[in-house]
């Protein structure tokens, strides 16, 4: 079995413990997905498969149960070390794309590069490669509210690759696009998957996880992994 | 006389440095009786939230201070000329008897804010924050100190009294007065110069020589670089009063510390006070940290940490050194005698 | 760099305007330097003290040898002649002549 | 991946606050104007009263050495020749010169001038000429018109003699009081200099026998004595000594002038500071109130931050450069208008504060009095509060979870 890169050990996820509105989002979710592999994460919507991939994804802590990402228990990190963890190996594309508006394509995609320090011809030049491969060069300067869907969530992917993180979170990923752009989508997803990257996908989608190159999927149901 | 201008200023920065101050205290406080590493509950992620602010605030309150320090040297030299009698910043300060409390006050807690954040960004650099406890409680105990300033700066504030007559620098800082201008002026050079350059040679040893004997150093080395750098602070003050000043002014009878901070004497002070502040702020954080022993994670951080401290207030000390004593050799040069 | 860039802007365009405000500050100041010894001249020609802005009151002219009742002499219940006594303030008036004299003077 | 120097992540930092601050243009383009603004009332006032403090402190040196007044009931009255034999005998004391001056109100002309009377044969030679532009009189209308009127003799300051100038000197008496039977001629022979403008502009100085006639004055009485004192450290010790000897004397020394000038403009300008305090508090407290009540899109915009790796102290450092940033503008703009608004515009507004009613007043034209220590007190009173103020609402919008935006629509 290649190596681990992912590991979930029943992780539990509760909203507002201990309240009246107390609800538990995941239960005793276990995941190992391997390096380089193509994984989706199937479920109606509120099945907690969000909330389990932003547990994945550094976003938020369980309430209980450990998060490994290659090897490093993360899950019991403080927030600044689970935030560095989240930049070095970690891109999110999040279901509604969360770009700024007021800013620039370009500026939007070297977004999480500002704290590290990196100079600005360097974020540019990085860019410029991934506008290449998102054929979204001549969407440069524009502002990010005037793209269409399509291209607002090439802008996203952009984004989430601009630091070359090894795991690629995708939430939802086909949920505003029509059938023509999800299946550019997947051709993005494959060429990305040779590239060694290793992705993860929520969707409820059949386009996607039926696809052939998907390597691994996993039901979700009202927060339990039943697959 | 609280409605001055500068005065208005110094008391504006200081309500603002204890507001935010007391703010930072109350997460303080919060912080140290609720934490608890290993718990995933709500709660204890909101108290990591609240470390950042209670570094924003201390960040803050050091450039505050800074500023502060500033203001009050300067506020008392242009209440000098409202005051009768006062000529220089001395004079407004020695006016009543809150105005030197207040400056070393002031003094203090700029070091001792200065040592509180260096040692909250060594503990931030460990995931397991294993300082977090002590440093809290630190914070604690030094509120009172930002407490009792204001309280000096008020009393010192209302005091001022432009009709009664203050003695100036000539007479404060002369042998003849009593009490401390005098006798910090009547440390001779003969008494004082080797003084200071032993505690600089000793300074030098325990950084060059102790170091190397690895016994020596397992306890000793740094055990002494702490108290060293009180001394070395101290009699650096004693020194500029009693040697540097007159060689800046070129007079005997003119001692003050202040007056060369002046634009007559080309700001000749702040440079010279700037190297002396940094020198001894990093040199007693450099001994601090060298106290740090048990996580060993946390003692190789603070080994780095320490080494830039030890660069930098090295540097310091001999570029105040330098300093000091350029008038003195071009005095020296100028005339070919002491005075 | 686009966005610092107005920030250098901003920078540059107060640097100018400080340099411009300097060299008036520059020319104001010899200008007066000369004057210097007429005004010491008068100063001494005239012994009156304090500068002619208001000539509003007897006690706002010549507020530092004004005496203690001057101010409350065109109104009892105005102790200051707005708005010019809004800017000057008596001075103290520690050098009346009234001191406390104890015993029996007739002696 | 490679991480820049800290030095380079500030320059990010500072480059995308800028980008955020310009982002929201107009909320923020509106706390710019009211805090340059109140920057520029500050220092205003500082300004100007420091220029007034240093006008009279450069011809401070210059003052009689004691000022002896005579206190009747509190008010100041004619103080008779009898004190000024036992004022000389006080050994240190080097002469008592007496003077003649007050005020004449011209209802007319609803100005108030000050009449001083002394010997002005003295203005004609030596060191006090170039004090007075002296009019040019053809000699012999001169000594004609001195010598039938030699008491009326008159110079004038600027100000008086732009008031005077539409009325025809000659046939015009100023001089008169019902009570009088004839009024008082008098003759312009000079005005002073423009550049003494700030002390003589409301002055008329008339030949002393004038003077008396104008005050009504009588002849053995003067208005105050004036001590001169050889020995500057024995002008304390020969006040003392006049207050004990005579009870009902008052004794004004130089140092006591000059005290009032440093001081009286400091009180007064910190009152009106303190005054624009208040103002300063409202402000900030709106500052309060716009940065922690953060508009959701900004809100939003922290939780993608969040979300694609930003620390807390990272966005913390953006809010801090943005407050830096624009209470930094705002305070150097302020100082700049500040300065601008009272030497090149000589202080429309603040001046009449300083005038009040009088109709005469100098050209305000005041020597400049700006020192880097300035600076920082203007930093300290606007760039420190408002940093302070903006510490709770920046970290209180830096926490924001990442997963805000997970959840929520668009």
């Amino acid at each position: 079995m290649s190596n681990l890169i992912i590991e979930t050990i029943n992780v539990t996820k509760t909203y507002n413990p201990g309240k009246p509105n107390e609800a538990i989002a995941v239960k005793d979710a276990s995941l190992q997905i391997n390096e380089g592999s193509l994984v989706v994460l199937k479920g109606p919507s509120g099945s907690g498969k969000t909330t389990l991939l932003s547990l994945i994804g550094c976003q938020a802590k369980p309430t209980r149960g450990e998060v490994i990402i290659r090897g490093k228990r993360i899950s019991k990190l403080p927030e600044k070390f689970m935030n560095r963890h989240k930049r070095n190996h970690i891109g999110f594309i999040f279901q509604h794309f969360q770009l700024i508006g007021g800013m620039s394509v370009l500026d939007n995609i070297v977004l999480p590069l500002i704290p590290e320090g990196i100079s600005p011809k360097e974020r540019s030049k990085r860019a410029d490669r991934l506008l290449e491969r998102f054929d979204l060069a001549h969407r440069r300067q524009f502002k990010v509210s005037y793209l269409s869907g399509g291209e607002q969530q090439r802008v996203a992917i952009a984004r989430a690759l601009i630091n070359n993180a090894g795991i690629l979170l995708a939430d939802e990923p086909s949920a505003h696009l029509d059938s023509r752009l999800t299946s550019d989508l997947l051709v993005y997803i494959n060429q990305l998957k040779q590239s060694g990257q290793t992705i993860l996908i929520t969707s409820h989608d059949p386009i996607i996880y039926q696809h052939p190159a998907v390597d691994q999927v996993f039901e979700m149901k009202d927060g339990q992994v039943i697959s | 006389m609280i409605l001055h201008p500068w005065v208005l200023g110094l008391i504006i920065g200081h309500s603002a440095l204890l507001l935010v101050f007391s703010l930072g205290l109350i997460n303080a406080w919060q912080i140290y009786r609720g934490w608890d590493y290993n718990s995933t509950e709500e709660k204890q992620f909101l108290l990591e939230k609240k470390t950042y602010l209670v570094s924003t605030v201390m960040n803050f309150a050091l450039f505050t201070q800074i500023l502060m320090l500033f203001l009050l040297e300067i506020a008392a030299d242009e209440l000098a000329n409202v005051l009768p009698g006062a000529m220089c910043a001395v004079g407004t300060l020695s006016s009543n008897s809150y105005g030197f409390p207040l400056l070393d006050l002031k003094i203090l807690s700029f070091f001792v804010y200065f040592i509180w954040l260096v040692i909250n960004y060594l503990d931030n650099q460990i995931e397991t924050y294993p300082l977090v406890r002590k440093k809290y409680l630190g914070l604690i105990l030094i509120y009172p100190l930002a407490v009792m300033e204001t309280i000096l700066l008020f009393m010192f504030a209302f005091n001022l009294d432009p009709s009664v007559i203050t003695s100036c620098c000539g007479s404060v800082y002369n042998e003849g007065a009593e009490g401390l201008g005098g006798s910090l002026a009547g440390a001779s050079a003969g008494f004082i110069l080797p003084l200071f350059f032993s505690i600089v040679t000793l300074q030098l040893l325990n950084r060059f020589v102790f170091k190397r004997w690895s016994t020596v150093d397992k306890w000793f080395g740094n055990l002494l670089e702490f108290p060293l750098w009180i001394a070395f602070f101290i009699s650096a003050i004693v020194m500029t009063i009693s040697f540097i000043s007159i060689y800046v002014y070129e007079m005997l009878s003119h001692k003050c510390p202040f007056c060369f901070m002046g634009a007559e004497y080309y700001y000749y002070g702040v440079p010279l006070y700037f190297c002396l502040f940094v020198a001894t702020a990093t040199g007693m954080t450099g001994g601090l940290l060298g106290y740090i022993r048990q996580p060993s994670i946390l003692r190789e951080k603070a080994g780095i940490l320490r080494k830039k401290m030890e660069f930098v207030s090295l540097w310091g000390m001999l570029a105040f050194v330098v300093i000091g004593f350029l008038p003195f050799v071009a005095y020296y040069m100028k005339t070919g005698r002491l005075i | 760099m686009r966005y610092s860039s107005w920030l250098v802007i901003v920078m540059v365009v107060f640097c100018l305007w400080s340099g411009l405000e300097y060299r008036h500050f520059h020319k104001q100041l010899l200008e007066t330097r000369q004057h210097f010894n007429v005004r010491c001249r008068f100063q001494k020609a005239i012994g009156l003290p304090n500068l002619a802005i208001t000539s509003a009151a007897r006690y706002l002219r010549h507020y530092s040898i004004t005496d203690l009742t001057t101010p409350f002499q065109d109104y009892p219940a105005s102790p200051d002649h707005f708005p010019a006594g809004f800017a000057f303030v008596p001075p103290d008036y520690s050098n009346m002549p009234s001191p406390i004299v104890f015993g029996n003077p007739e002696k | 991946m490679i991480s820049g120097s800290w030095f380079e992540r500030q320059k990010n930092i500072i480059d995308y606050s800028l980008q955020s601050l310009l982002r929201r243009r107009s909320k923020n383009i509106l706390i710019l104007i009211i805090f340059i603004l109140l920057v520029f009332a500050v220092s205003a006032i500082l300004f100007i009263t420091g220029s007034l403090t240093k006008e009279m402190m450069i011809t401070s040196n210059d003052l009689p050495d004691i000022t002896v007044q005579r206190i009747l009931g509190g008010r100041q009255v004619n103080i008779p020749a009898s004190f000024i034999p036992e004022i000389e005998k006080i050994p240190g004391v080097e002469a008592v010169e007496t003077r003649v001056w007050g005020y004449f109100y011209l209802a007319s002309l609803q100005a108030n001038f000050t009449i001083y009377g002394m010997d002005l044969t003295l203005l004609e030679d030596g060191e006090y000429r170039k004090i007075v532009n002296w009019k040019n009189i053809p000699d012999q209308a001169e000594n004609q018109s001195l010598s039938s009127r030699p008491d009326f003799r008159m110079i004038i300051g600027q100000g008086v003699f732009e008031l005077l100038k539409d009325i025809q000197m000659e046939k015009a008496y100023l001089f008169y009081q019902p009570s009088w039977e004839k009024p008082i001629p008098f003759d312009i022979i000079g005005t002073f200099k423009t550049e003494t403008e700030l002390q003589s502009n409301d002055l008329m100085v008339l030949q002393t026998e004038g003077a008396r006639r104008v005050l009504e004055l009588p002849p053995d009485e003067f208005t105050d004595l004036v001590v001169y004192v050889p020995n500057p450290e024995e002008i304390e010790n020969i006040a003392l000594k006049i207050r004990r000897y005579f009870p009902a004397l008052r004794t004004v020394t130089r140092a006591q002038i000059q005290n009032t000038y440093a001081s009286v403009f400091g009180w007064k300008s910190a009152f009106v500071l303190s005054s624009l305090l208040v103002a300063i508090l409202a402000f900030l407290i709106l500052i309060w109130d716009k940065a922690s009540g953060l508009s959701p899109d900004e809100k939003r915009e922290i939780g993608i931050l969040k979300a694609i790796g930003w620390d807390t102290d990272v966005v913390l450092s953006v809010k801090f450069w943005e407050g830096f940033i624009l209470s930094g503008i705002a305070s150097l703009a302020g100082i700049l208008l500040a300065y601008a608004y009272i030497y090149w515009l000589r202080a429309p507004g603040l001046r009449e504060i300083f005038i009040g009613w009088s109709t005469i007043y100098p050209s305000f034209q005041l020597i400049p009095d700006v020192d880097p220590k300035f600076l920082l007190l203007i930093v300290t009173i606007s760039v420190v509060p408002y940093l302070a103020v903006t510490v709770f609402p920046a970290w209180k919008a830096a926490i924001t979870d990442p997963d805000v935006i997970m959840r929520n629509i668009g």
